[in-house]
């Protein structure tokens, strides 16, 4: 009955979605573009590269876990503050040690802010972590003493990457040391999403009643991939206090986690590339925009977003792989 | 003829060298939260800005003045760097200006001094703003420079002894409060309680009941323009908290005209600090607010609107005074000590500091006709931000 | 001691019911259709602008005004429902949160392009400004008002719902859809009628609150939050559920700034995790 | 445990739905190697006895012994990996993942690998082997690579046991594994489980008498929620109360 020439090798198949396709390695590459050809929004790239690595750490736990979030920004905003906080209070501007610092300080809350988020769906979860990421901006601006309340952080100072590399007015190295930490942290969690882990996580996704009837701890995962997650916000947060000396509670805010959910749907769920697309997108048409007309640009981003929705209801990424004619993944 | 084509030459090869001197135009960059909550702010900034252009002309010292407008969209020192970064290097900016808030200032003093451009900080009214950068001048206000004598102007003229103070929880109102409460302690009164009030505020009930609780002599109260300073005036109405039954103080937003228009009468006998009076009885400020109103449907300026159009005015005055050079070095050291009439009075920038010195008008809420406005009670000539001097 | 308590209690009363008012009509359309609708809070603004433009640029009445701002965000309503909401409903949650916080931004640079950024005043009728003593207590006459409006709307609501015959449909279409649509029933004309009728309270609920805390264009992003509040901690669907979410928020938020004022603040949002963690569906939610 | 000793047993299981007594004082047991049917008109509890054995539901009272050890209070997700595994009567499976993700996902669990996010899918060969194996047995293995939802409806409901096998159970309820396949198929079906290994014990629900009487080495009927007979196929044939329960309830088949 089994048609040797019709079943697939489980092993090849298997291997085959984990590699890396010619488009990814071009799409890496094209990276580094903007240092040759446009040099002078190397400081939008390195922004643009911060919100790419957020939205990738927002895409694993919405896009590959199920798990809706409206206040991401909080461990975006606890890394800024966290990296802004060790060089301002305490003298420490190295800035590699301090983008860790800020991960583990992202990641130990995210563990604890876990065990809530968890067990909670739909509504509820949606709704708990907004409250969560209001909680914080509060409590944020209450501790003034330590965050120096709305007039943002001062004093943040931070010493040349290596030694060498310091953060100049072109930003060719906040671009640069974005990009790494933004390909550092794409590296991981394509590792993630190819692991057995990553596995589990859509099965999560995709069936978490059945997750249980395989034996499955699917709480034990999402808490996992919440804590993962939290702590690569907070290292795009460190990266954009950083390169920009600045700490504030605009990090915090609704908005930012508002945002970033809009770039990643945008861009496509699920995709890790979808994040990336979704933010580049984004920030360059909202920079485009600003710039044309600084008071009513919203209003085309409004219409972008109600178009996209229309048109292409899995993201940008989504409606190319189904103009592509790919198989949906 | 041959005299003639190498004098050109040489000419030509002294522009090109001396680029900054010769270039036809200068571009100022406005740095702005044009979206979102604070876009009335940038809005009202940008109409001073403009009508001080409508009225010089776009034309200083031979060369055309150009604007450059970027978006902030609030409070984000993040953006605001990165905006003054692509302004430099992008679009070649020889002046970045605007700032309504102060962490937009702070984001972007680094830029300043990195690429030596004179910042012309046109509102952001924190002290220490203007100590991030030796580049940065302000033509605004800062909240100590019109609270700390406020202080002491209530306890020893408004005969004050004890006071409550209220105010918004954010910089600008720790700043206001603690410069009120220093001069007005200062001056022998004592501050019997003190309130914060979360900035984004809908509802100001709970915390006026407190104050009315404490049944204090006067209150001071400091909070951001906008829909609160009505919602506050209804709030202390309700509580019978409104003169005569108490004195009432705060700085000047807490009576614009708007508020006014929504508290009504119970808005009279208010009294404010500020550096900008509407009403104020000044053949120049008239001639301002009616070119001001014709230029933008009948609307009235206010601090924001006198802060852009003072800051044009800084921008122009320097350039004639440097013939032209847009250099930071050369704009900053021609706006040292630069003094002029504004339609808010007699104002100067402070060699040392880079920072604003002006008159503070003390005015109260009074009913002119049918309506009500803020008339001017008292003045205190050539006030200084008290901060800068205690740092040294 | 007493009677400030009171007056707080009635202060935050009279704030809680204007956020019911807000967000009643959200409550029922999510719980009728799973539409996660972001933009409720433009129908707010929409209501807001449209008394206060009536009333200063016409003349006409607060009370005229009042039933125009709920007309004006109604008939918008169906429009768009018709137009554009209804691809949404089977379009997953995602797509419906990006677009209708796409259709924010676009009410919100509309709102700017036609009444610019300036906050607008709504000239209260003098029989509406200052307080009255009830009790021994000075009680603002406006909030007086607004507990008015809205017993009245939880009253029509309430016998709307348990006594007519939409009101039967619109109960059993929350509480199973797939059945009522099996007894026969429209359930896609039920919900452009509830909609229209959410969105109208919202618009109510918008006019009511510029004299409170004011308007200009951010007003649908500024009052979400708050809208989204209510609607979880009462529950998907439930009118009840929404007055008391609405009443505990006012309330809350107004007592934890009188008692504590500096936790005052983030109170409300640790009361709103507790809640939805120990009951995830509300307080009166049902599914 | 001795051989003697059955697998699975419950002990005066009770469950009430407010007023609606749903399972009342079943107690029942599963020697090794079991092929026992469960039976009963519409409504009888069924699913819901599967429901209480497997812990999606807790019982009111009553206990649990899976291999000698009381589970009544462990989690589903720990009973599972104890060797009681279970299918569903509505598919409950992973629609965007092919059978090979969904049954090898399956086996990593139960080999504890699933939360390993260092190393890609592939190095896990062994289970990727045997979910290949389960799948070919089930003769999916032309279909492994195919997202779920893209297979027809026969070959989801193989995909629910292969997932159930995964689990490696010693204890394997099936909740009506055949439901809503045409009859010729569901022969194709039973002969799969009938293939399966002695040493596991199996409880299926299923309505087609025929099916039953043919598979079933013993039958369980149950009605509003209790035990009305537990005996051998040809007893329950002949029983005249099984007959009165299925011909007054007008049930069919």
């Amino acid at each position: 009955m089994t048609n040797a020439a019709l079943t697939p090798d489980p092993h090849a198949w298997l291997k085959a979605r984990g590699r890396w396709s010619p488009f990814e390695i071009a799409f890496w590459a094209a990276t580094l573009l903007p240092f040759f050809f446009f040099p002078s929004y190397l400081p939008l790239a390195s922004q643009i590269a911060i919100a790419a690595l957020f939205a990738i750490s927002v895409d694993l736990v919405l896009g590959y876990a199920g798990i809706v979030t409206l206040g991401h920004a909080m461990f975006f905003g606890i890394g800024a503050y966290a990296a802004g906080i060790i060089s301002s209070r305490y003298g420490w501007t190295e800035p590699l040690t301090g983008l860790l610092f800020a991960g583990l300080v992202a990641g130990a809350v995210g563990f604890i802010a876990s065990f809530l988020i968890v067990r909670v769906q739909h509504l509820a979860l949606l709704m708990i972590t907004l409250g969560l990421g209001l909680l914080t901006y509060e409590l944020a601006n209450a501790m003034s003493w330590l965050t120096g309340g709305t007039d943002g952080l001062m004093g943040i100072d931070i010493a040349p990457i290596f030694g060498v590399f310091n953060f100049d007015l072109w930003g060719r190295t906040a671009y640069a040391y974005s990009l790494a930490g933004l390909f550092v942290g794409f590296l991981l969690s394509r590792r993630i999403v190819h692991s057995s882990f990553g596995l589990a996580l859509r099965g999560v996704r995709e069936n978490v009643r059945r997750m249980p009837a395989i034996g499955s701890e699917h709480r034990v995962h999402l808490q996992k991939i919440y804590t993962i997650s939290a702590a690569l916000a907070g290292i795009a947060g460190a990266l954009l206090t950083q390169t920009t000396e600045t700490a504030s509670l605009q990090t915090l805010n609704f908005e930012r986690s508002a945002d970033v959910v809009v770039m990643l749907i945008l861009g496509g769920t699920g995709r890790l590339y979808g994040g990336i697309l979704g933010a580049a997108i984004f920030m360059i048409a909202r920079d485009q925009l600003a710039g044309i007309n600084p008071q009513y640009w919203y209003f085309w981003i409004g219409f972008l977003l109600m178009l996209v929705v229309l048109t292409m209801p899995k993201g940008i990424l989504g409606g190319l792989a189904r103009l592509a004619g790919r198989r949906d993944e | 003829m041959f005299k003639k084509t190498a004098l050109a030459a040489l000419g030509l090869g002294l522009a090109l060298s001396t680029s900054a001197y010769a270039q036809e135009t200068i571009k100022v960059g406005l740095i702005l939260p044009y979206s979102g909550p604070f876009a009335d702010a940038a809005n009202q900034l940008e109409a001073g800005v403009n009508l001080y252009v409508a009225k010089h002309g776009d034309t200083v010292a031979g060369k055309k003045i150009e604007f450059i407008r970027k978006d902030t969209g609030g409070p984000n020192p993040d953006v605001a760097k990165r905006l003054a970064q692509e302004l430099v290097v992008r679009d070649g900016v020889d002046i970045i200006a605007g700032f309504a808030l102060t962490p937009e200032a702070l984001g972007a003093a680094d830029v300043a001094t990195e690429a030596k451009k004179m910042m012309v900080v046109m509102n952001a009214a924190t002290s220490v703003v203007t100590e991030k950068s030796p580049y940065i001048v302000r033509t605004s206000v800062t909240i100590p420079q019109v609270n700390y004598v406020f202080g002491k102007w209530v306890a020893e003229k408004g005969g004050v002894k004890q006071a409550y103070t209220l105010v918004a929880d954010y910089g600008p109102g720790l700043d206001a409060e603690k410069s009120f409460a220093k001069g007005f302690t200062e001056a022998g009164g004592t501050i019997v309680g003190a309130d914060k009030t979360p900035v984004a505020n809908p509802d100001f009930s709970a915390f006026v009941q407190r104050v009315a609780d404490a049944k204090p002599e006067a209150v001071y109260i400091f909070i951001p323009g906008g829909a609160q300073p009505a919602a506050m005036g209804k709030a202390l109405a309700d509580r019978g908290l409104t003169p005569p039954n108490v004195k009432l103080f705060g700085q000047g937003e807490l009576t614009h005209p708007e508020a006014l228009e929504s508290m009504g009468d119970t808005a009279n006998g208010i009294i404010t600090t500020f550096h900008y009076t509407l009403e104020r009885d000044d053949p120049m400020n008239k001639e301002f607010v009616d070119g001001y109103h014709a230029a933008n449907n009948g609307r009235s300026p206010d601090l924001f609107s006198i802060g852009g159009y003072d800051g044009m005015h800084l921008i122009y005055e320097t350039l004639k005074k440097t013939n032209g050079d847009a250099s930071g070095d050369a704009l900053v050291e021609a706006a040292k000590g630069m003094a002029w009439q504004s339609p808010r009075g007699p104002m100067s920038i402070d060699p040392e500091t880079r920072d604003v010195v002006q008159t503070v008008y003390i005015r109260e809420v009074q009913k002119v006709g049918d309506k009500l406005q803020n008339v001017i009670i008292d003045q205190i000539a050539d006030v200084k931000d008290p901060n800068h001097g205690a740092a040294q | 001691m007493i009677s400030q308590f009171a007056i707080v209690l009635f202060d935050g009363f009279a704030f809680g019911m204007l956020l019911f008012v807000l967000s009643v009509g959200l409550s029922v359309t999510m719980g009728l259709m799973n539409f996660i609708n972001l933009a409720h809070g433009a129908f707010g603004m929409l209501g807001g602008y449209v008394a206060v433009t009536l009333m200063r640029q016409m003349g006409m009445p607060f009370l005229a005004a009042l039933p125009c701002a709920f007309f004006a965000a109604a008939l918008l309503s169906i429009v768009l429902e018709r137009t554009l909401f209804r691809r949404l409903y089977r379009a997953g949650e995602l797509n419906q949160v990006l677009f209708t916080i796409g259709s924010v931004f676009v009410a919100a640079a509309v709102a700017t392009y036609v009444f610019g950024t300036v906050q607008q005043v709504i000239p209260m009728p003098s029989w509406l400004r200052g307080s009255v003593e009830v009790l021994g207590l000075r009680l603002n006459v406006y909030r007086i008002f607004i507990i008015a409006v809205a017993l009245a709307v939880t009253a029509l609501l309430v016998f709307g719902l348990e006594r007519t015959r939409l009101g039967a449909q619109v109960r059993a279409a929350v509480d199973n859809q797939r059945v009522a649509q099996g007894l026969g029933m429209d359930v896609e004309r039920i919900f452009a009628v509830t909609f229209a009728l959410g969105s109208g309270l919202a618009g109510l609920g918008g006019a009511l609150a510029v004299e409170i805390v004011g308007l200009d264009p951010s007003f649908g992003f500024h009052y979400l939050v708050y809208v989204l509040i209510v609607v979880a901690v009462g529950g998907l669907g439930s009118v009840t559920g929404s007055f008391v979410g609405a009443a505990l928020l006012g309330i809350g938020d107004v007592a934890g700034k009188y008692f504590m004022p500096e936790v005052g603040s983030f109170l409300i949002y640790l009361i709103m995790v507790a809640i939805l963690f120990v009951k995830p569906l509300g307080l009166f939610g049902k599914r | 445990m001795t051989a003697a000793e059955p697998v699975l047993a419950t002990e005066a299981l009770q469950k009430s739905f407010g007023q609606l007594q749903v399972a009342r004082d079943v107690t029942l047991s599963l020697p090794r190697g079991a092929r026992h049917a469960l039976i009963g008109p519409n409504g009888a509890g069924k699913t819901t006895l599967i429901n209480l054995i497997t812990g999606q539901l807790t019982p009111d009272s009553g206990r649990i012994v899976l291999g000698g050890e009381d589970v009544t209070r462990t989690p589903v997700a720990a009973r599972v990996r104890r060797g009681l595994a279970r299918t569903f009567q509505i598919n409950t499976l992973f629609p965007d993942l092919t059978p090979l993700e969904s049954v090898t996902l399956a086996i990593l669990e139960r080999e504890g690998a699933a939360g390993r996010f260092w190393s890609n899918i592939a190095t896990h060969s062994g289970a990727i082997d045997e979910a290949f194996d389960i799948l070919t047995r089930l003769r999916l293995a032309d279909v492994a690579t195919r997202p779920t939802r893209t297979l027809p409806y026969g070959q989801q409901r193989l995909l629910e046991i292969a997932l159930a096998l995964a689990t490696r159970p010693k204890v394997l309820l099936l909740d009506e594994p055949a439901a809503g396949v045409p009859k010729d198929e569901s022969a194709v079906l039973f002969n799969v489980i009938a293939q399966l290994p002695d040493d596991i014990s199996v409880l299926f629900i299923e309505h087609d008498m025929d099916i039953v009487f043919s598979f079933a080495s013993r039958i369980i009927v149950l009605v509003a929620g209790g035990v009305l007979l537990e005996a051998e196929p040809s007893v329950v044939r002949n029983d005249a109360r099984v007959r009165e329960v299925y011909l007054g309830q007008g049930t069919h088949g």
